[in-house]
C-alpha cells in the first residue's frame, strides 16, 4: 500500500505531540515519505488536541481527505471523529480503563480497542507512558518498522540516559504485545519499508523551515514577540543565531520587533522578524517606513484564525488583504506564499534576495498549518542556493552619496554606517535623493515612481510558475500558499476522472504576477480560486489587477480543504 | 575621504541642511553642545549614527554630518537597539522630544533601559509637543493648557523623566538645561562615554508654544545637585529626582552604575556557545534527520 | 464678476493664514460665497505657507484651477508662483523695503507694488501688522466691502479691546491707503456685494465640520493623539464636549486612543477618534477586534502624503486601501469619503448611525485640503437629523443573554454594562452567541457570515449618488473625496463644451457600492477614475468586485488636481 | 432579574464557562480571591465590568459572572480607562499578566497610573508568558531559560512592577501571593475601595512552563512588610519594593495615597464650564457665523 493517514486524537498534554512525532520519525526512517498536520487546543490545558500523519511511498501533496486510521486517546477525540469514521476505516481506541467506557462497533469500520491507560498505569506504573503504549500498537498494526521506532526511542531518549530509554522500550512492546496476543488484524493497511528515491532525507516542520532558509540567505538577526503559531521560528532561530554570532532579541512587543529587525537592516544586517496577523497589523507604520526609507527586510507571518485574536491555533489564509494594502499612503511591498515545507525553505531565501536586490520589505506568508506540519523533505544543501546581496554604495568622487538616487531601475546604492563618506539620514519623509526633506510636487512624484519603478518587472525574477496539466483546459484553478497541495492532487483527481483541469501556482502573491496569470487564464474557459478565507482575498487582488473573471471558492472553518472536497467543487463548477 | 588626521572641530560635525527650529528654540543650544561633545570625544562621523523619532527635537540628527535614522515617532529606541546590535562598533547616540521618548514611546523605555542597552539617549524636554504645534506632553504639568485642553488638562502627575529612567535600572541619568552649553556638552560627553545605557534629560525651551516652562523661568531654577548627593545611591537619585526643593530643577548627573551592557551579555553568550560565523549549516541540517 | 481667487503666500508665521481668514469673513459677511485652501509648510517655523480663497457669487464646487490674484509677501511665493502668473492676472507684492528687492514686470500681468513691510514697520511701527496692511490694499484693489472688513476687525479683536482694533483698523486703512494715492485700477476684477439665496450662513473648516458632524450625531466622546493634519478636529471637540458634559481624553498613543474609544463605547457612549495615515496603520488591530466584537465606533483618518511620515502637511488620498483592507482575518468595515465640508457634517452624522445599526467601525476618509479648508456653508439645522442608536437588549426572560444572536439580519441586541441581566464578554476571539470563546468550524463559518451578512446591503442605507448629466455618456467618471469638487467643476467644463459626459459621486467607498457602480457605468463608453494616490486605490477596490474597466487617472503630487487638469484629461481619454 | 436582596457569596460570582487553567495554576488563587472579594464589597454583578488583555491570566473575566471585556494583548488598560470614562458609576477591575502588563502594554501604565485613573489593575505576575508556552517575561529574572532563549535572557534588570507603578505616581500600591487567598482577597477589597487608581501585583506561579519561580519557592519566601514600614511615605516604598532582603518578597500594602482622579478632575472641568447634557448645538453653530 502506497499511502496511509493515521490520525491521533485526545487531551493536549496527554503526550499526542510526541508520539506523532515518533511515529513520523520511524517511518521515515524506514524510507516512507511523511507528512503531518496538527491541530492544537486554543485552551492552555485540555482541549482536543490532534496529530495526523501521512505516509506514503510517493511524493505527498498535502494533508490528504480525512483518515484511515484513527487512534483515540479519549472519548472527546472519538466523538469530534465518529463522523469521519467512514467504512473502510480503522479505529484504534483506549478501552478499557481510559476514558472511552463503552466497547464501539461502527459499521464497516474495524475497531480495534487497546487499553492504553490502563497498561500505562497498572502495568507499567506511568500513566505518562500512556502515549508510548499507543505507538507500539499502532507499529505492530500497521507494520510500521518496529526496528524504526526503536532506532527513533534511542536517538530521541539517549541523551536521558538508558533508564528512560529502557520505560520508553518496555512501553512500546507493551502496546505491541497487547495488540499481537489480542487482536487478529482484519483490516488492509500495511506501511512496511520502502526505498525512497532520495535518501538523504530531513524531517523539518514549515515554521523551522522557515528558520533554516533565513540562515541560508545569511539572515543573522532576528527579533521577535512571541506568538501562536509563530513562536516556533523563533525557537528554531534561538538555538542556532547565538551559534552563528548572530543575534536573537525577544523584544517587548511587535512594533520593537520590527524596528529592531529595520535598525540592524540599516545597520548593514540581513535582519527578519516573524509573527502572526495581530502582530502583523502592529507593525503597519514601520512596513511604511521600510518602503519610504528602503530598507531590505523580510517578515514572516504565520496566519492564524482571523479577525482580531480570532482562533489563534486554527488554520487561515486571511493576512493577504493586509500584507499587500496594509499600510497609509503609497508603498510597494513585496509578499510572497510557500506551498509546502521544502518550499519554505527556498522562498525564505527568496525573500531575502529580493529584499536585498529591491531594498523593500518582503513578507512571507504561512499558515497555522503549514507553519506546524512536519514533512520528510530532501536534506537541502545550504551551499547550492544563489544569495544575492544589496548594492552597495562605493566613494567615486563624484560629488556627495546620493542615497536615493534617481535612475532607470530605481534601485539606489546603499552605504552602511561605518562606511567612509556614505553617512546619509535613513527617512521616512519624502525626500530628495540626498536623503534631506523635500515636499515639492515634482519630488513626491519622482520618489514615488522610483519606489514603484523598483518592482515593475519583478514577476520575471521568480521561478516559473508550475502548471499541472496542459493544452486547453475546461478549468483552471489558481490558488496561494499551502493550499497549492490540495489543488495538485485535486487536479490529479480530475485528470485521472478524464476532466481537463490545470493550476497555476504563484508564489509571489503580491505584486500580482499579471503577465503569468493571464496567460495562464488564455487557456482555461473557468477559473476557479479556492482559498481559506471569507472574503476571496487572492481572487479579489487578481481582480483587481486584470479582467478575468474567477469563481471564488472560500473555505473559511479553520481548517485546509481537503483534496476530496475541492475534487467535488470542480465537479460541480467545471 | 574623511581621514581624522586633523582634530575635528564642532563645526565639522555640521551638515549642510538648514535648521528649521524657530529663532529662539532650545534646541538650538543642545545641537551646538552635541557638535561640542562629539568633537570632544572626536567620534568618527563614519561611525555614529544619530537617530531620533517625530518632533522638532527629533530633526536634529538632519543638522549632523554622521549617520542618521529619523525613524518614527516614538520609535528611536528599538531602532536605536537594533542598529546597535546591528553593528556593535557604531556609536549610537538617540535623540528626541519628551512626547516622543515618555508618550508614544513609554513602551519601549523600560527594555531599552534595563538591558543597559549601549546607547546615549538624549531628550529635548520642552513640556510639550512642539511639531504638532501645541499640546500637553506627559511632562507638561498637570492643569496645562494647550491647544486640546483649553480648559487645562485632567492630568494629576506629570512623568518624571529621571525617575522613569532610574526605576528600571538605568546606569546614566543625568539632567541639564540647554540655556547652559557648556555643562550640557560636558553632560552629553560623559553619558556617551559611559558604558551601557545613558540618559540625559535636557531641558530645551519651545518658546512657541510653551509659555509656562519659559527659558527665563528655568534659568532661575536650574541648580546643580547638592555636592553631597551621592550619585552611586539609587534610592538618593529617585528622591533627589521626584522631590527636589520646591521652585528648583536639579541638573548634573543623578545616578552613575556599572553593570553588564545587552552587548556584554549578548557576546558572552555567544561566546559560551562557541560562536562561529562559518558554522556548517550542514550541523543544523542533520540535527534534523529522522 | 462671480469669480475670484486671491492667493496669498509667504512665510509660515508672517501672519497668511489669519489675513486670508479675514479676507474670507469679510467676503462671507458681504454675501458672497467662498471655498479656502492652504498649504502648510513642514517646517516648524518658516517655509512657504499659502492661503488661497476663492470667492463667487454661485455655488463654489472646488478650489479651482490657479488664481486671479496673486499676493506675495516674499520673494520665494513670488518664485514660488512666478509660472502661474499668467496673462490676465494680477501681483500684488511686498515691494519696496520687503523681501523682495526688484520691481516686478510680467508681460500681461497687473503687477501693483505694495511696501507692506515698509508701512508696518515705518508708519504703524509694528511689524506684525504687515497682513493687515495686505488685507486693506486688497479689499480696496477688489472692492472686498470695507465695512465688512471693519465689522470682521471688530468681531475678531473686540474681545482684545479698543487699542487692539484700533491697531488692525490703521493698518487696513494704510494698506488702502496706499493703493488709493498710487495705483490706477487696471484690472477686471472686483467683489463687491451680493445678496445670497442663503442667508444663513457660517463659515467653518472641514475639520471642524466633522466634529460638529459628531456632536449632532450624539457623540460624547473623543479620545486621540496628535498629529497633522487632524489635531484641528480635536481642538475643536476639546471646546465643546465639556459643555456638553461629554469627555475629551489625549491619550498616550494611537493605540490608547481606539481603545478609548471602543471602551467608551462598550459602556454606552457614542464615541470616535480622529487621525492621520500613521495612526490609522496603530489602530488597525483594534479595528479588527471592533469588528469582531462587534462594537460600534468612528474612526475620521484626515489623510496627508504618504507613505510613512511622507509629506506631512501635504494632501492625498492614499488610505483607502488601508482603510478597507487594513487588518488581519476577514473583517467587515464601512469606509465613507465626504466630499466637501458641508458633507463632512452630513457624512459624520451617517458614519455615527451606521456605526450604530451595524455594529461596526466606521472609517470617514478625509484628506488634509478637506479638512483644512473653510466654507461658506447654509447653517446647519443640528435637530434636522435622523440619528439612530443601537439595538438594546431587553431580557425577554427567554434565557441567558445571547450578545451575539444569530439571526436573519446579523445584527444583535446589545447590553451596555449596567443593564440588568445583560452581562457578557467583549471578545477577539470567536465565539457562541453568549460571547464564551468557541472554534469549531461550523462556529467559525456562522459568526463570520454574520458579521459580512450585516453589510450586505448596506450599499441601500446612503442616500442615492449623485450624478451629473444624463442619458448615455461618452465618458462617466468616478472619483471619492473631495476630488468630487473638482470633478463637478471639469464636468461642467466638458458638457458646456459640448460633451457627453457624467460622473458617479459614491459616499460609500467601502463595501464597494457595486449596484450603483455598474448601473452607472452601463450607460458609459469609457470609464475614468481620478484620484490623488500613485496606485488608484479606488479604481483598483472597484475593479476588484466589478468588471469594469477602468482609465486610472492618479495624480500624486500633493496637491487636488484642478478642473483645468482634469478637463484636460477628460479631452485627451474620452 | 438580579436583584441583589440577599446578599451574594463568591459563588454567585461565578460563571458557567469552564476554566482553562492547568490544575495546579495559581490564578485559580486568585480567581477565588476575586470572588470573595466581590462578595464582602457586594459588587453588583451588573455594574462591575472585568477588563483582561490576552495571556492565561487573561481568561478571569469568562469565569466571572460580571460584564467583561476580553480585549487585546497588552491594552487592557486603555480599554479599561475607556470603560470608566464612558460610564464613571461602573466598577471597572482590570486583570492580566506580566507580559501583558509591563511588556507590550507597559507603555500605557505610566499614563493610566499619572491620570489617576479609577481602576483597579490586577496582575497575575508568573514571572512567564504562559500563554504562548514560556517565554521569558519582563519579570523573569535575568538570564532565565525559557524556549526563545535557551541559553538564558540577555537581560541585565528585570522590571519590577511595583516600583513601576510607585514612579509613575500610583496612589496603592500593593503585592501578594496567590497561595495566600485570604490575603489575597483583602488586598484585592481593598484595592476596588480604594479612590483613583490601585494596583495588586499577585504573585501567581505558573506550573507548567516556571520551574524557578515556583509556588514552593515562594510560599518559603514570601514576607509581610515590616511593621514600621510607612505607606505614606513614596521613597520608603519604592526602596522596600526596589531593594527588599536576599532572597525575600514582601506583601502588603506599599504605598497609599489620596489623590484627586481623573474622574473627579473631569467632573470639576465640566463643572466648571457649566457641562450641560441639553447645552444647544446651535450655540456653536452660532460661533462659526461670519
Ligand atoms: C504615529 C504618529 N502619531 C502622531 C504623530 C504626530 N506627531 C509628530 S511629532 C509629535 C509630538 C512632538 O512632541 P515631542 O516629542 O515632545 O517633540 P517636540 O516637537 O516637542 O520637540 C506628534 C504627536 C506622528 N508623527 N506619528
Ligand atoms: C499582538 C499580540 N502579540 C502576541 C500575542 C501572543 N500572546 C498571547 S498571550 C502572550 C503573553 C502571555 O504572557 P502574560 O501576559 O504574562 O500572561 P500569562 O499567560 O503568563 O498569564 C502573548 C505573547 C498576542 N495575542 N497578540
Ligand atoms: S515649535 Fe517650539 S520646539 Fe519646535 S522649533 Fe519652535 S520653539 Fe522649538
Ligand atoms: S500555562 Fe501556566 S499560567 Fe497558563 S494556565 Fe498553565 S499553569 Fe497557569
Ligand atoms: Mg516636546
Ligand atoms: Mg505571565
Amino acid at each position: 500500500m502506497s499511502d496511509l493517514i493515521i490520525r491521533i486524537g485526545g487531551e493536549g498534554g496527554e503526550g499526542i505531540i510526541s508520539s506523532g512525532d515518533m511515529v513520523a520519525q520511524a517511518a521515515a526512517r524506514s524510507g516512507l515519505n511523511i507528512l503531518t498536520f496538527k491541530t492544537f487546543p486554543a485552551e492552555i490545558r485540555g482541549g482536543y488536541a490532534m496529530y495526523q500523519i501521512r505516509f506514503s511511498t510517493d511524493e505527498i501533496k498535502s494533508e490528504g481527505s480525512g483518515f484511515d486510521v484513527m487512534c483515540a486517546f479519549n472519548q472527546e477525540a472519538l466523538d469530534k471523529n465518529r463522523s469521519a469514521l467512514k467504512p473502510g476505516t480503522v479505529l484504534v481506541y483506549d478501552y478499557p480503563g481510559g476514558d472511552i467506557k463503552e466497547e464501539v462497533n461502527i459499521d464497516g469500520v474495524t475497531c480495534y480497542n487497546l487499553p492504553m491507560s490502563q497498561i500505562a498505569k497498572k502495568e507499567l506504573e506511568m500513566y505518562r507512558a500512556k502515549n508510548m503504549v499507543a505507538l507500539g500498537a499502532l507499529s505492530e498494526l500497521f507494520d510500521i518498522s518496529s526496528e524504526s521506532v526503536r532506532d527513533t526511542i534511542h536517538s530521541k531518549f539517549g541523551k536521558k540516559g538508558e533508564k528512560v530509554v529502557g520505560i520508553n522500550l518496555n512501553a512500546i512492546e507493551a502496546g505491541a504485545k497487547y495488540v499481537r496476543e489480542n487482536h487478529k488484524k482484519t483490516d488492509p493497511f500495511k506501511m512496511g519499508k520502502a526505498e525512497r528515491a532520495d535518501k538523504d532525507v530531513i524531517i523539518i516542520s514549515g515554521n523551522n523551515a522557515a528558520g533554516l532558509g533565513a540562515l541560508i540567505a545569511g539572515c543573522r538577526f532576528l527579533s521577535c514577540y512571541p506568538i501562536t503559531p509563530a513562536t516556533e521560528v523563533a525557537i528554531f532561530m534561538s538555538k542556532y543565531l547565538p551559534k552563528l554570532d548572530g543575534t536573537l532579541v525577544q523584544a517587548e512587543d511587535e512594533i520593537a520587533s520590527i524596528a529592531n529587525v529595520i535598525g540592524a537592516a540599516f545597520a548593514g544586517q540581513k535582519a527578519m522578524t516573524s509573527t502572526s496577523g495581530p502582530g502583523l497589523s502592529l507593525m503597519q507604520e514601520f512596513l511604511g517606513y521600510a518602503s519610504m526609507a528602503e530598507i531590505p527586510c523580510v517578515v514572516v507571518d504565520v496566519q492564524r484564525g482571523g479577525p482580531s485574536t480570532g482562533l489563534p491555533t486554527k488554520h487561515e489564509q486571511s493576512d493577504l488583504f493586509m500584507a499587500a494594502h496594509g499600510g497609509h499612503g503609497d508603498a510597494p511591498r513585496i509578499v510572497l506564499s510557500p506551498e509546502n515545507v521544502p518550499d519554505v525553505i527556498d522562498i525564505m531565501v527568496q525573500a531575502f534576495n529580493l529584499a536585498e536586490k529591491y531594498q523593500v520589505p518582503v513578507l512571507v506568508l504561512t499558515d497555522g498549518s503549514l507553519g506546524n506540519r512536519t514533512e520528510s523533505i530532501q536534506a537541502p544543501d545550504p551551499n547550492s542556493y544563489e544569495i544575492i546581496d544589496r548594492k552597495r554604495y562605493a566613494p567615486n568622487g563624484d560629488g556627495p552619496y546620493k542615497r536615493y538616487e534617481l535612475n532607470e531601475s530605481g534601485i539606489s546604492a546603499m552605504s552602511h554606517p561605518g562606511d567612509a563618506d556614505g553617512a546619509y539620514i535613513a527617512t521616512g519623509l519624502e525626500h530628495f535623493e540626498t536623503s534631506a526633506p523635500g515636499y515639492t510636487p515634482e519630488l513626491h512624484v519622482s520618489m514615488s515612481d522610483k519606489r514603484f519603478r523598483k518592482l515593475e518587472n519583478i514577476e520575471d525574477e521568480l521561478p516559473p510558475i508550475e502548471v499541472q496539466g496542459d493544452g486547453e483546459a475546461d478549468l483552471g484553478l489558481i490558488s496561494w500558499g499551502s493550499t497549492l497541495g490540495t489543488v495538485r492532487e485535486s487536479v490529479d483527481m480530475a485528470i485521472a476522472a478524464g476532466m481537463k483541469v490545470k493550476a497555476l501556482h504563484p508564489k509571489l502573491v503580491w505584486p500580482v504576477p499579471v503577465k503569468a496569470i493571464t496567460e495562464f487564464a488564455s487557456g482555461c474557459k473557468k477559473i476557479l480560486v479556492p482559498e481559506i478565507n471569507k472574503q476571496g482575498q487572492l481572487a479579489e487582488i487578481i481582480r483587481s489587477k486584470t479582467d478575468l473573471h474567477l469563481i471564488q471558492y472560500n473555505v473559511y472553518g479553520g481548517l485546509p480543504i481537503t483534496p476530496d472536497e475541492l475534487f467535488e467543487k470542480i465537479k460541480e463548477v467545471i | 575621504m574623511t581621514t581624522a588626521t586633523v582634530p575635528l572641530k564642532a563645526k565639522d560635525y555640521r551638515s549642510e541642511v538648514k535648521v528649521v527650529w524657530c529663532p529662539g528654540c532650545g534646541d538650538y543650544g543642545v545641537l551646538n553642545s552635541v557638535q561640542k561633545a562629539f568633537a570632544e570625544l572626536q567620534l568618527p562621523i563614519n561611525n555614529t549614527v544619530a537617530v531620533s523619532g517625530i518632533g522638532c527635537s527629533s530633526r536634529l540628527p538632519y543638522f549632523l554630518k554622521t549617520y542618521g535614522f529619523h525613524s518614527l515617532h516614538g520609535r528611536s529606541l528599538p531602532v536605536g537597539a537594533g542598529i546597535k546590535l546591528g553593528n556593535p562598533d557604531l556609536e549610537v547616540v538617540v535623540f528626541g522630544g519628551d512626547g516622543d521618548g515618555f508618550s508614544i514611546g513609554g513602551g519601549h523605555v523600560p527594555h531599552v533601559v534595563r538591558k543597559n542597552t549601549d546607547l546615549t539617549y538624549v531628550v529635548m524636554d520642552n513640556h510639550i509637543y512642539g511639531l504638532t504645534k501645541g499640546q500637553v506632553s506627559p511632562t507638561s504639568s498637570p492643569g496645562f493648557v494647550a491647544t486640546t485642553t483649553p480648559y487645562g488638562a485632567p492630568d494629576t502627575t506629570s512623568v518624571n523623566p529621571l525617575a522613569y529612567v532610574l526605576t528600571f535600572g538605568g546606569t546614566f541619568v543625568a539632567q541639564c538645561f540647554s540655556g547652559n552649553p557648556k555643562q550640557t556638552a560636558e553632560i552629553v560627553k560623559q553619558a556617551i562615554q559611559h558604558k551601557g545605557f545613558s540618559y540625559v534629560n535636557i531641558i530645551s525651551p519651545c518658546l512657541t508654544f510653551n509659555k509656562i516652562d519659559t527659558f527665563d523661568f528655568y534659568k532661575d531654577s536650574v541648580a546643580e545637585l547638592p555636592e553631597d548627593h551621592d550619585n552611586g545611591d539609587l534610592v538618593q537619585a529617585l528622591d533627589k529626582a521626584l522631590n527636589p526643593p520646591a521652585g528648583k530643577t536639579y541638573t548634573g548627573i543623578f545616578y552613575k552604575a556599572s553593570k553588564p551592557t545587552l552587548i556584554e551579555n549578548l557576546r558572552a553568550m555567544n561566546k559560551k556557545v562557541g560562536a562561529d560565523k562559518n558554522y556548517d549549516l550542514n550541523k543544523i541540517i542533520d540535527a534534523h534527520r529522522p
